[in-house]
């Protein structure tokens, strides 16, 4: 019970944290990862990819999406004959919102010699216990969300989507242009991103842009009345109220601010999404940067969206665009190095990133070492209905 | 009548009663005599179904209620009043006294308090207090009025003088006399053998489960065995 | 006035919640752990049937449909599984790990039926016909659903203390706290008052998760976790077997809480509730308005 | 085996850590006190531990780093057994769970030294499953002492009926101290070593959810022994990755599973062999009984065995 709902911190997914350079944890064990076969015969008949994601559980949302991503892009690489004769198969494991469970996974694939790459779970916390297990097994991991700076600072650990707070600035424009002078903020103080988004980015963002952030309320997660937290955070009317928590909160939060009968700007980030539109017309005008919307005006969006409307209903999400990219940025690798060991498998995802590719989010760059996306993000807005588009 | 007819109950495997056969009538006063751990209160237990029966049959007036629910047979008419008293010692006295005319109507209800005001006056004068703070004589009287509001034609009662002041037992045994002489017929285990010699008609001795005498007052004092058992050597040289 | 404003609905939402689980705690001796999940899971089904039926419910079919499906469950709930778990146990200790234990089960699957329905998504009644809408009072502002929540509130609250101190059956549940068995001699058929009192008790969550899921906005499946735990501070603070304290411990965290949030910094929230309930405990063990062992022996 | 060992390493780790956990909450509910501060002492003994080994510039032990946090623990506990001593039941048990919760707030708003909300990260050593293993054998080893012979009646009396244990000359409140201490122990031990395995710690991993876990293993394996808390350790790590293949519906399969335990294995599985055990030893009992019962019942009126029985009960 209690469980998925203090697990719930994490689901934002972007831990950020001081400390750099985490060393494989005790235990002994942990098998060479040489036994997918050498590079002299090409690529075998099939490569075998095992997807680590929340199913179920508190970031079951994130986890299936990030799924329907992965198999689209697998009927995609496979159907299209990307890799010449040679056909991807992936396989998903649920992580049911357990670090334990998602380690466990990890360690059970990087055991097994035939699985040539991982995509790694979608929250921080169990993403950080899989880093270290995947640097001392050599095995590549690739990550969507999970938005930890200690994450990829292990090698043989990639990232495909951008961290939220890279992006994040892009906010300031949109606020600049609404001519805001002045923002509060409410924010959820135990998960780390937001914190940092509250204490760290928009403060920086202002004074690029022109705002100064005031009254910073910080609430907890288990918070779930926001009339007191938002009265606090309207009192002195600023321009500009940024929303900063997860899940339901953003609804009650939305709620308190509605019937607090607030009418400054509202920003908040892409968590807000499903939580703004259980609120509909009330809530319209709420504003945040994201890495993608299926409304964007690109053909790799259009192609991709089309393709998740056939096979799923419905408009495709951040999260499956994520799972797109990641696995197409595996299918680049190996289509660089011709070969899908282990070894070579990362030795092409650090070429590919270096070089960066145009996904289904946009134009995507790398950093560390060719390991971590970058994007500049959109900035989108509810307009009581559906989500549009305000800067591409 | 009440009556208890070759009754067996056990604690898992421990056979506490063993064939208990005994009456209670209207009117009068049955006195169960017995050692500690001998079965008295189990078979009351199990009478009031607090205990589930292994075999045997209990009736009152030849309605069979052997292992109804405890609720019903208060409602064939059979009531206990626990050992130790068991007030609800946070309720107030006229709490536990409407408690105990809980399956009664309204106006039944009614009028019976009144009457058992009238049997104890104490008890009215304390209505409003909180039972706990009665004295243990107080309080037996609470749980022999409780009984009472019931209606109940048969009142079962489970050591009524233990834990009393020898002042407050006579008392209460004559209470319990009173209660018979008014029509109910009284099933009353009782330690002091003596003062409950005093009150009784009828005797039942029981040892380790089984009856092991049926009789009058006169026929139990005329016993060796129950006098020495129960009243001491010295009942002997009288 | 608007802080009053608030930790006034606050603490009518922590009573609605928290009474249920008083009244049979202090009554049958069932700590239910699965109230929570009730809670949760009776809003969700006014959200479900909404779905299914294309239908916009109005407020109240909402909320007829939170108590009777919040009873429902409640009453499963005691039939069988807490129940058998107090007539097995062999002492008080045993049955309370139990019925812990057995709660904790319970509470599970409703919250683990939802995730799986919703993707743990946010679910909300915004199909319904009922608008939330703000007003000015006394230079703060209110909003029409927190009229409905006072109201409800105020009405349920005395509802519950009259029906336990003045009505028949309130007096036998009371005994029943007191001294089951003895309860049982006085002729109170205790399955038939437990199922009534499980009943009640599930209703009012039920009813709390269906004005909550409209006051909040949204829920989710984990959102009767919290106030569970809050429960649990709430009918301590006032005492086990009192509903009136359990009222008073309600009002008195949503205020602490409340005054908290607009004075310092609201990550001290949770420490400053379960700090204030550990030197309850300690200070005053039976709570606020508990019932006090009376015995003279 | 070493295959699967490798591929399974995650599980067995967390099958010991978990099993002392449950000791943590065990331990003392088999003297009577329920008290849930082991999760208080988990997070203490694993911040502890983190701090240690994060702040000094040298490598630290897992003796010294591991020994610091129960050290901590052992004094919060020694201090917190005296402040509770008048509560009971289930006031201890929510008393002592708002203590875990407030540890928890704590490490949340410990800025720098616990890292806040992040948590501590990079937490080095050179610990082994091989001392894990040793310590829990140990543990067990303690525990076996303590459940056999006088001692093990002694803390069965005082458990099971206190006043008598007072009457019979036994210091019940020194037991309970011993209780909360051997809490301490445990519990931080419990933190250290995972913390060292593991290699991070945050706030998330000390809360409620800890308090469930440990209380499902005990309730699940049973109570009374050492050896039940090692069973629903197995139990409550493994089952969760076996129903894995019920797939969505693993959650719904598991709060089924812990209702059932709760209804009808009240003892845990523990509980079960038990009661196995006993019956056999009942019949052979009851025969002699039985015998024993017949040779009674030839002599002498029942009303005078009455006697007999009630003056042989005074006797005791």
């Amino acid at each position: 019970m209690n469980k998925n709902l203090l697990r719930s911190a994490g689901i934002v997914g972007a831990t950020l944290m001081t400390a750099s350079g985490l060393a494989s944890c005790g235990g002994s064990g942990g098998g060479s990862a040489a036994a997918t076969g050498d590079c002299e015969s090409g690529l075998p008949d099939t490569i075998k990819i095992v997807t680590v994601k929340d199913q179920t559980g508190v970031a079951a949302y994130t986890g299936t999406e990030a799924w329907r991503g992965i198999q689209l892009a697998a009927d995609e690489i496979n159907s299209g004959d990307m890799l010449d004769g040679s056909k991807l198969e992936v396989e998903v494991k649920d992580t049911a919102g357990d670090v334990q469970t998602a380690a466990s996974h990890v360690t059970q694939a990087a055991a097994d010699s035939s699985v040539s790459a991982i995509l790694g779970p979608v929250l921080s916390d169990q993403a950080l216990a899989v880093a270290p297990i995947a640097g001392k097994s050599e095995v590549p991991v690739v990550y969507t969300q999970a938005g930890s700076e200690g994450i990829v600072d292990e090698d043989w650990n990639f990232r495909a989507t951008p961290p939220l707070v890279t992006y994040y600035p892009k906010i300031g424009q949109y606020l600049e242009k609404q001519g805001a002078t002045s923002v509060n903020t409410v924010f959820a103080a135990d998960i780390p991103t937001l914190e940092q988004l509250s204490h760290d980015v928009l403060p920086s963002v202002g004074e690029d842009s022109g705002f100064q952030v005031g009254e910073q309320v910080a609430t907890q997660s288990t918070t779930q009345d926001y009339a007191g937290p938002v009265n606090k955070a309207i009192a002195d009317d600023p321009d500009a109220l940024g929303l900063l928590m997860v899940g339901a909160q953003i609804s009650s939060a939305m709620q308190a601010v509605i019937q607090s009968g607030y009418q400054g700007e509202v920003v908040s980030y892409p968590n807000a999404a499903p939580a703004v539109a259980e609120i509909g017309k009330a809530a319209a005008g709420v504003t945040w940067p994201t890495n993608f919307d299926s409304s964007i005006d690109t053909p790799e969006v259009k192609a991709f969206d089309e393709a998740y409307t056939e096979a799923y209903d419905g408009t495709a999400t951040n999260y499956a665009a994520e799972g797109y990219d990641s696995l197409m940025w595996v299918a680049k690798a190996i289509e660089e190095e011709g070969c899908a060991t282990r070894d070579a498998i990362k030795t092409g995802l650090e070429k590919v990133g270096q070089a960066g590719f145009t996904g289904t989010q946009g134009e995507l760059t790398f950093e560390a070492n060719g390991h971590d996306a970058r994007s500049d993000g959109y900035v989108v807005q509810w307009d009581g209905e559906k989500i549009v588009v305000l800067e591409q | 009548m009440l009556e208890i007819d070759e009754l067996h109950v056990s604690y898992g495997k421990v056979r506490a009663v063993r064939g208990v056969s005994l009456a209670a009538r209207p009117g009068r006063v049955t006195l169960v005599l017995g050692a500690n751990g001998a079965g008295k209160t189990t078979t009351l237990r199990a009478v009031m179904g607090l205990q589930s029966v292994d075999s045997g049959r209990v009736r009152v007036d030849g309605t069979d209620i052997t292992g109804k629910d405890t609720h019903k047979v208060v409602r064939a008419g059979v009531s206990l009043v626990p050992e130790g008293r068991r007030v609800f010692a946070p309720l107030t006295v006229e709490e536990n006294l409407l408690l105990g005319g809980y399956s009664t109507s309204a106006t039944d209800r009614a009028d019976t308090l009144q009457k058992v005001y009238g049997m104890f006056p104490i008890l009215s004068d304390r209505r409003d207090g909180a039972a706990g703070l009665l004295s243990g004589g107080e309080q037996q009287m609470l749980a022999f009025g409780r009984a009472l509001m019931s209606r109940s034609k048969y009142v079962l009662m489970d050591e009524p003088s233990m834990g009393l002041a020898p002042s407050v037992v006579q008392t209460v045994l004559m209470t319990a006399r009173e209660i018979a002489d008014s029509g109910i017929g009284v099933l009353m285990v009782e330690q002091n053998a003596e003062a409950g010699l005093q009150v009784a008609d009828e005797v039942v001795a029981i040892s380790q489960g089984e009856v092991g005498f049926t009789g009058d007052v006169a026929a139990a004092r005329a016993d060796r065995a129950i006098l020495r058992a129960f009243l001491g050597e010295s009942a002997l040289s009288n | 006035m608007q802080e009053l404003i608030n930790a006034v609905s606050l603490g009518c939402i922590y009573m609605l919640f928290a009474m249920g689980m008083s009244l049979v705690w202090g009554t049958l001796d069932v700590l239910n752990f699965a109230h929570g999940s009730i809670f949760m899971f009776s809003a969700f089904s006014g959200f479900y049937l909404m779905q299914e039926t294309g239908n916009s419910l109005p407020l109240a079919a909402l909320l007829l449909v939170g108590v009777v499906v919040g009873a429902l469950m409640s009453v499963l709930a005691y039939q069988l599984v807490l129940r058998p778990i107090l007539r097995r146990a062999k002492d008080k200790d045993s049955a309370e790990r139990q019925i812990l234990i057995g709660g904790i089960g319970l509470a599970g699957i409703p919250v683990a039926i939802v995730q799986i329905q919703t993707l743990s998504n946010p679910f909300s009644f915004r199909a319904g016909s009922f608008e939330v809408a703000s007003y000015d009072f006394l230079g703060a502002r209110i909003s029409n659903i927190q009229i409905v929540i006072w109201v409800v509130g105020v009405l349920l609250g005395t509802a519950v203390v009259l029906w336990l101190r003045r009505s028949r059956s309130g007096l036998a549940l009371r005994s029943i706290g007191v001294d089951s068995e003895v309860a049982s001699l006085m002729g109170i058929d205790q399955g038939r008052l437990g199922v009534a009192a499980m009943a009640v008790a599930g209703g009012m969550a039920g009813l709390s998760g269906a004005l909550l899921c409209v006051s909040f906005g949204a829920l989710t499946a984990e959102s009767g976790d919290v106030l569970l735990l809050k429960a649990f501070a709430i009918i301590i603070l006032g005492g086990v077997g009192s509903m009136l304290g359990t009222i008073i411990g309600a009002f008195f965290l949503a205020g602490a809480e409340t005054l908290l949030i607009a004075n310092t910094s609201g990550t001290w929230v949770d420490a400053v509730s379960f700090g204030l309930l550990f030197l309850v405990l300690l200070v005053r063990p039976q709570g606020i308005l508990g019932r006090q062992e009376v015995r003279r022996t | 085996m070493s295959a699967w060992y490798d591929a399974h390493l995650i599980l067995v780790q967390a099958t010991f850590i978990s099993f002392l956990v449950a000791l943590s909450i065990q331990f003392p509910m088999r003297m009577g006190v329920f008290s849930f501060a082991g999760v208080a002492n988990y997070a203490l003994g694993a911040y502890t531990a983190a701090i240690v080994v994060v702040r000094s510039d040298e490598i630290v032990s897992p003796v010294v780093s591991v020994g610091a946090g129960v050290l901590v623990a052992v004094v919060v506990s020694l201090i917190l057994a005296l402040i509770v001593r008048r509560l009971r039941g289930l006031y201890l048990a929510m008393a002592t769970i708002s203590v875990s919760l407030i540890v928890q707030v704590i490490a949340f708003n410990g800025g720098e030294l616990t890292g806040g909300a992040s948590g501590m990260f990079g937490v080095i050593s050179d610990l082994t499953i091989g001392s894990v293993i040793v310590v829990c054998v140990v543990a067990a080893g303690i525990l076996t002492w303590t459940e056999r012979g006088t001692l093990g009646r002694r803390i069965d009396a005082v458990r099971d009926d206190p006043e008598l244990a007072v009457s019979m000359g036994i210091n019940v409140n020194r037991y309970r101290l011993v209780a909360f201490v051997g809490s301490g122990v445990f519990g931080s031990l419990a933190g250290g070593l995972e913390v060292l395995l593991r290699s991070t710690i945050s706030p998330v991993n000390v809360g409620f959810s800890l308090v469930v876990t440990a209380l499902t293993i005990i309730i699940v394996g049973g109570y009374r022994s050492w050896v039940g808390a090692a069973i629903g350790a197995v139990i409550v790590t493994w089952l969760p990755f076996y129903l894995q293949a019920m797939e969505r519906y693993q959650q719904v399969i598991y709060g089924l599973f812990v209702v059932v335990a709760a209804i009808f294995v009240p003892g845990g599985l523990l509980g079960i062999a038990d009661q196995a055990r006993r019956r056999l030893v009942r019949r052979q009992l009851e025969h002699e009984d039985q015998e024993a019962a017949a040779e009674q019942d030839a002599g002498g009126a029942a009303v005078v065995d009455a006697v007999g029985a009630s003056r042989k009960e005074e006797a005791r």
